[in-house]
């Protein structure tokens, strides 16, 4: 398997495409540098089960060590809240990210727009016409996908991974994040 | 009378414009002006008329792109980079890039509909004439065609008054393809306008197609208790001949049944259809079966079910010839769009082509010509089952085995397939004896054949899914009620104050085809779920035998559980893809009967009715064609908020609402002038959802609309919420955008909702007679 | 007198359809039937009538695919991965997913040019009603519309007749369109038919457009001394006001003109344009001038030179209003095809919009009123010239050698420039105070701007390039002979039987865009080189323009020195694009009046005639659009090769004989029906060329045809090894597939050449009276 | 510069892209295996100059050492000639790549169709739109394209290299051609 192609065969986008996260640490750094980080979790956080604990487990780690606001999309809400945590907030997929190309919104806290966002748990295409939004319409914008999939249209990626790898580079950033 | 192009001769005839002699008319059109409803501001509309509407919902319903690719390759400048803010060589920018594709796929579906309209008329009309009345629904249907008489202003009432209505929409289907050139339209909003231009001609189009074909057929005529039909590759009866018809264009379909029926052949042998052919032949003829919708075309033809395969045009795969052929059924192609690069034998004896199909001589012919498909069809049907048995290309089980061992665990076939099933690890455990897992894609498989195309080693993996589903495949038995076509007058009458009000909480109309993100059963659930909650759901197309393939405990089906009935708490198939224009239509008619606007070419005021009254919203689940794209374009520019699954995002843009952009959400009070807030509804109006929960939450919630009254806002809030708690596991977060006076509360949930509500720092505003348009204030403030 | 759309009221009228009382009669057509010709197979043919003929012309040329994308993304099934052998989620393989793109090109240009006669047309009835006779050239021109006579198999003689032709093209555009539709058509060749009907129908509607404005403009009426006109920067006084018209379709220029005759302005303010509106405007109005081809519209404006830009149609850069609003010029958006997004002022009184535009409080507006365009246009560019100066965006050369210092070689342009020029080296070279460079890009520069997009530090490399040749752009003042229209009868029997027996040796018919691979000038060489070699050049289009850009020593450019009469050795400027009817319309009546061919409703015969006998060849050098890939298809479909330059691979596909396989170029005698092998001629059906040379030896090439006699084979003959001497540097290798008898040797070469048939082992054959049907063999063969 | 991305930066193909020919000898190598190769030449070979020599003579040198048949496109017959050597065949670029896909043809000498097709000199973005022909509709063929530009459609090119690289290049690969 190719590994910073995009995972599926055909979602072939353009010239410019994803920085290629070849380290975990590096993704820790760079949302570590954000100003104002968002991250977005869509439905699939909880069909992906690393056997130990699920993606939005991670995620939700991920979120309070980070203390990185969480916009659930589709129904996730539901799943965070059983789990005690309560997003930021909740919307559809495209709605958070036609916000994320307005330069005069103000964010989920009132406080203004974010500098960059972190995907996960989206649909694979889903997320790919997203990103590909942000990308060509969101130039201020930097984005990072916490998938295990290389997603062409993100400021940085991670390549295609296999499943525990991804769990691995997940308890790489966690434990990265924070602490400046 | 209203009657085209009449030949008349005439010896001498004195004129106000001349003596003419010794003349041969040949009349365009006679016409009787019986029609007492004065002409509107916009009858057959051109490009720009509507611009001032389109950019007042464009201007709130903001396109938010989302590229399908970086690059433009429309010319010989290109490939262009747009990436960012670069422009082509041609200047375009990627704004301007995608909403051209989108007016190109808007144009292509439209043109679909439309040419199969002209086919149908033309044909029509040369076997019943240009006076044959356009009868769709009897008495209980004065206004036979809300679209055309709205966008048009005219009022067809023979086959041949439909003329020069294709005239129309095929002019503005050229005019606005023309405007996807190379250096013509640049400006992204000027697209969007020209796309919902495509989108409104494709509405005329495809009530035009179906009001000829219910009124020549004699279809259910607006009947709420059309017929109950078979529908599931179970319900086919293997032993006996069969043939199957696929696509768009019943012209074929009803060649054949009609043959069957003049030879006593109906009992002999089966006819059945995919896609939209099948809705059609079973609104013809009640012993025609549907097997299912596009996603069933690979697996019911590698089961070697069918012995003949007639195409016509539309959804038809294009590898059937192929695999017809793998079967052994012989193809007949039968329509001028799709011909396969077949042999022309239109003008053959059926005699020969029976005899050269049967033989194998050739495997497939073309024949333009209905009638003859009818006979050869049958006839090779009965020549053919008894020598091809059925044959089939599905594996059997030990295969299956056998060839999974070779798998590499590429994850080819997987990164191949649309919806990213986990195909290796099914084939893993089939290699090891286990088929369950390859079952259990079965439902969440489209049928696409990407995976096999994909393969390194060729596993047949789709055929694969299919044998260890194929329990399920042959268990596929239900009912569905056949496509009623239009909706009463009466049943609007009835309807109209309860939605206008808000009492019936919406119109939810499931449409389209079957590119679902995880199978047809969300689409039943969907239905039912809304059904139950007295939602008028109205079904078309490929998702309305999706929503008939569940069962309850006792084994019936949606269709047998809920009336037909435009009403609350009916499930409404009204037919085809080109029924589809019957939902516009009641709609419309909802403005025009119930609340008397006038119809006659007053399409803004009616689509300001509708967008602001009619607490109406389409579901495309699985949207994925043109047709889909222009279909929805249709729709947006009546105001009509449509919500597709998540591979609607590569649509190239979504039309979203911004909620928290309060000065977006003014609307003005036609009784004073005055600009109100009414909130964000309907919030959006196209839009991808990621999840059946996400879109059933949207669907409630998409159905507010301004006019709500107190009462009718309560009850659109109450199931919003309920919905919202069930699925999202807490209250809206944005209720306070919703209510706008205390009595617009829940009763039940009051306290809650209070409190939310002053934590929001709720206020209360008025509740005004909602209108977009300036010239509908009947007082204006000074 | 024919008629459309009368309305006469009868109180009583009997005819044997029936009594009418009280009727008004809205008359579709009254059809005086004056043309004796009898009907031919196939008028208004359905998207299948003349596939049989395709499907030979496409046996012979076969596709030969150049996919520009591995990737399909026209549904949302998509992407799909089409590499190889592969299919998509519909089914379709890669040959059926590049023809399909083909049709869809040609679906948009034909809608192009369809559109626009429809617009031409409809407004030009509102004018002058729908009698205005239809006189395109007086006595000269009995034939007046030989591709509608051949296609339709009608005889328009008034604006009004040209109503029904149109509704034709348009119910086949858009049958074709809906063919690309997902799921329809999927066999290669079958679009390929489809994409020559589509190329067939523009036809028509490329010669509706020009007659219908010939016809009320009073433009040249086949005027073979039609005027010499201004062409070029520098012919342009930019001391006055200037007025500049870009796009396709000359009615806003017309009102602008008219209203400066109407207001002794004549000689106040310069009228030029950019395409085709200019040649349009030239045939006008002497007075007007033409600028240049479409590559020209960056550096004209750029310059400042206008003072108002009104843009109708086609063929416009989208970044035109930006550039304009750049330097402080107003612009009018003229046309519903293009409405760049502006207010629409049609409804407003002129002189609110002009003081607007002219105060800059709106930089832009929509005016779909042409009067009105020539009024506002007018005052806007009196009042706005002293204003903005000619404000332009041209750098000083000081800050070029400044800015090209930060420069960082990374190479971003070159690779983002569609002819890969040097251009880090030039900037360099300028950024050391050496513009010579830049200047030599001058000429290779297409104006596309994407080295500017592409340049990560912004700078304006385009505009660069052309203040370095600033002093070429005010140099360039050239006599352009304004398009004349249609050939004339009497020319067509003058030349009809040299051009059949092969002594005038060939039509090159040069037209198309810009998209030239290394400047104008190769267009104008080839040009002269092969009016030199008495063929007969015909020009249209952005090419007739590139043809008349070089001087002789003397000054004189090619329209000065060579005929405009169809005759050999002419360069015949037909006009705007839509004249290329007329290109075609020669070819048909070489067939009709010099060989009385039945024309009407007679294609096939027609086409077979013209493919097998007269020595046409089409060269679109800079073809860019989809317009120029259905007008490509147009002649295809009469069996006449066209070559491209290039870039013109990047059109998906050739169709291209192979000169080896003997199998494929035989013919029948119409005489004997027998069989009879008369080599590959021509050899190709649509090919694109690498250079000027291989073009030039190829058109030579191409123009054999099987009819050609002895005499006449030599004389091509000839040519093409002196072409082949010269720029090969040797003699042909396939010469001996050429020469059918010895007398087909040209005498000078005869020792030579029959060295070379021998040792290829040539064998005489004899010249048959060639036809590709069988139906035209008048004794057949047991 | 990327150098292993489309050299015209728009010209991105799909999911099956050439693989990159690392070093020069490599070329060579294939080149040296292929039973039948065919060398076509385009109307750039004498546009480019190395200063000592033009492409042209590198070319010329390579199909003597290689024993390689030559096809001139466009007018590059003539430029053969004048250096004394005869080219095998010449036609047009598009005809003898439409030959290439044809799996009936026999050859420039009658003896069969080519298994290599090794490409030099056509304008960028022609030889871009040929070898996509010949990627999708000659299975049995493999191309290189002997350019300094990466040819994605190609089976291998050289990633995007400097002229004076490219001298060298060719060089490695006419020394090493021949002689197995
Ligand atoms: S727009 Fe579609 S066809 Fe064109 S380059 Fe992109 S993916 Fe390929
Ligand atoms: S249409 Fe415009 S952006 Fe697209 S390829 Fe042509 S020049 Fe480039
Ligand atoms: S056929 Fe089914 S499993 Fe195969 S790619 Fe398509 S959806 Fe996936
Ligand atoms: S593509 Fe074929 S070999 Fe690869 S994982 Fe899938 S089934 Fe196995
Ligand atoms: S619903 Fe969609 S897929 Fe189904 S038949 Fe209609 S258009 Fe085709
Ligand atoms: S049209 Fe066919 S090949 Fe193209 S994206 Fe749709 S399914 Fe794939
Ligand atoms: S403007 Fe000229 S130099 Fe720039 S990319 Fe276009 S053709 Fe090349
Ligand atoms: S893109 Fe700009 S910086 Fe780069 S080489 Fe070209 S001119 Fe210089």
């Amino acid at each position: 398997m190719a590994t910073a192609e995009p995972w599926q065969t055909a979602e072939v986008p353009g010239p410019k495409k994803a920085f290629v996260i070849a380290k975990a640490d590096v993704a820790a750094k760079m949302i570590n540098k954000a100003k104002r980080p968002v991250l977005i979790v869509g439905s699939k956080a909880v069909e992906i089960d690393f056997g130990d604990k699920k993606l939005i487990d991670y995620i939700i780690e991920l979120a309070k060590k980070g203390k990185i606001p969480v916009v659930a999309t589709a129904h996730m809400v539901n799943e965070f809240l059983k789990r005690d945590y309560k997003p930021k907030g909740w919307m559809p997929a495209v709605d958070i990210s036609n916000r994320l190309t307005d330069p005069e919104w103000k964010g989920l806290d009132g406080k203004g727009q974010y500098d960059l966002a972190l995907f996960v748990g989206l649909p694979y295409y889903m997320e790919w016409t997203i990103l590909s939004g942000l990308k060509h319409f969101a130039p201020n914008l930097k984005t990072i996908t916490l998938d295990n999939t290389y997603q062409p249209h993100a400021s940085w990626s991670f390549p295609n991974t296999k499943v525990k790898d991804w769990a691995e580079n997940l308890k790489v950033i966690i434990d990265n994040l924070g602490g400046e | 009378m209203n009657r085209k192009n009449v030949r008349v001769k005439i010896d001498e005839l004195k004129t106000d414009v001349g003596l003419f002699k010794n003349l041969e008319l040949s009349i365009g059109k006679v016409t009787e002006e019986k029609w007492a409803e004065p002409m509107g501001p916009t009858p057959f509309p051109s490009v720009t008329a509507l611009r001032n509407w389109d950019m007042k919902l464009l201007q709130r319903y903001k396109p938010f792109y989302m590229p399908f690719c970086d690059l433009c390759c429309l010319c010989t400048y290109g490939k262009c980079d747009l990436t960012g803010n670069k422009r082509g060589a041609c200047g375009i920018d990627m704004a301007g890039q995608q909403s051209r594709i989108v007016l190109l796929a808007c144009c292509i579906g439209a043109a679909t509909h439309i040419g199969h309209a002209r086919h149908l008329v033309e044909y029509l009309i040369e076997k019943y004439g240009r006076n044959y009345p356009l009868d769709v629904g009897g008495l209980n249907i004065q206004v036979e065609a809300p679209v055309t008489r709205l966008v048009c202003g005219v009022k067809p009432e023979t086959l041949g008054d439909l003329e020069e209505v294709l005239d129309y929409t095929e002019t503005q289907v050229t005019h606005l393809l023309s405007a996807t050139h190379t250096g013509q339209e640049g400006n992204n909003l000027d697209f969007e306008s020209k796309a919902f231009h495509a989108g409104m001609v494709d509405q005329v189009g495809m009530e035009v197609a179906d009001i000829a074909q219910i009124a020549a057929y004699n279809l259910p005529k607006a009947d709420p208790e059309a017929p109950l039909v078979d529908l599931g590759c179970g319900t086919i009866n293997v032993e006996k001949p069969v043939i199957l018809c696929i696509g768009h264009n019943v012209v074929p379909s009803v060649g054949i049944i009609d043959y069957l029926k003049a030879n006593g052949l109906d009992s002999e042998i089966e006819v059945c259809g995919l896609c939209c052919s099948a809705h059609d032949a079973t609104r013809y003829y009640k012993r025609a079966k549907i097997v299912g919708p596009i996603s069933w075309q690979l697996r019911f033809i590698r089961s070697g079910f069918p012995d003949v395969v007639v195409l016509d045009e539309q959804c038809i795969r294009i590898d059937t010839y192929d695999e017809a052929q793998k079967v052994k059924a012989p193809v007949i192609a039968a329509s001028e769009k799709n011909c396969v690069g077949l042999p022309n034998r239109t003008n053959d004896p059926p005699d020969e082509i029976v005899k050269d199909l049967v033989s194998g001589k050739t495997p497939g012919v073309l024949i333009l010509d209905p009638e003859k498909v009818g006979e050869v069809a049958t006839k090779v049907a009965v020549q053919i089952a008894p020598l091809r048995k059925k044959f089939k290309t599905l594996p059997e089980i030990d295969e299956i085995i056998q060839k999974s061992k070779g798998c590499r665990q590429c994850d080819d076939c997987r990164r191949a397939c649309p919806q990213d099933l986990h195909i290796p690890e099914a084939i893993k455990a089939a290699s090891q004896g286990d088929l369950t897992k390859l079952a259990d894609l079965y439902e969440l498989c489209i049928g696409c054949g990407r995976c096999e195309e994909a393969c390194p080693i060729d596993l047949m993996i789709h055929s694969f899914i299919v044998k260890a589903g194929e329990k399920q495949l042959k268990q596929e038995t239900y009912k569905i009620r056949c496509g009623r076509g239009a909706i009463q007058d009466v049943e609007i009458r009835n309807v109209g104050s309860p939605i206008v009000f808000g009492e019936i909480p919406g119109v939810v109309a499931v449409v389209g085809c079957a590119n679902y993100p995880k199978g047809g059963e969300e689409v039943a659930e969907i239905c039912k779920e809304f059904a139950n909650r007295r939602f008028i759901v109205v079904t078309s197309g490929c998702a309305a035998m999706s929503a008939a393939m569940t069962k309850d405990d006792e084994g019936k089906t949606p269709y047998e559980l809920y009336t037909g009935e435009f009403t609350a708490g009916g499930i409404v198939n009204v037919g085809s893809c080109v029924s589809n224009a019957h939902i516009a239509g009641a709609a419309i008619k909802i403005a025009n009967i119930f609340a008397k606007r006038n119809l006659r070419a007053n399409y803004e005021e009616i689509a300001d009715y509708i967008h602001t009254r009619v607490g109406a919203v389409g579901l495309a689940w699985g949207a994925y064609s043109q047709k889909a794209a222009s279909i929805a374009a249709g729709f947006w520019r009546l105001g009509v908020p449509v919500i597709v699954g998540p591979h609607g995002s590569k649509y190239r843009r979504m039309l979203l609402g911004r909620a928290d952009k309060e000065e977006d959400w003014y609307v003005l009070d036609a009784r004073t002038g005055e600009k109100v807030y009414v909130g964000p509804a309907p919030e959006h109006l196209f839009y991808a959802a990621e999840t059946k929960e996400e879109a059933m939450v949207m669907i409630a919630k998409l159905c507010m609309r301004p006019n709500d009254t107190t009462k009718g806002r309560a009850i659109k809030l109450t199931h919003y919420i309920d919905l919202h708690k069930r699925l999202f596991g807490t209250m809206p977060e944005d209720i306070h955008l919703f209510v706008r006076t205390v009595a617009d509360i829940p009763v039940t949930m009051k306290d809650e909702i209070i409190k939310i509500l002053e934590k929001k720092k709720w206020k209360e505003t008025v509740i005004p007679d909602p209108t977009l348009l300036p010239r509908l204030v009947r007082k204006r403030k000074e």
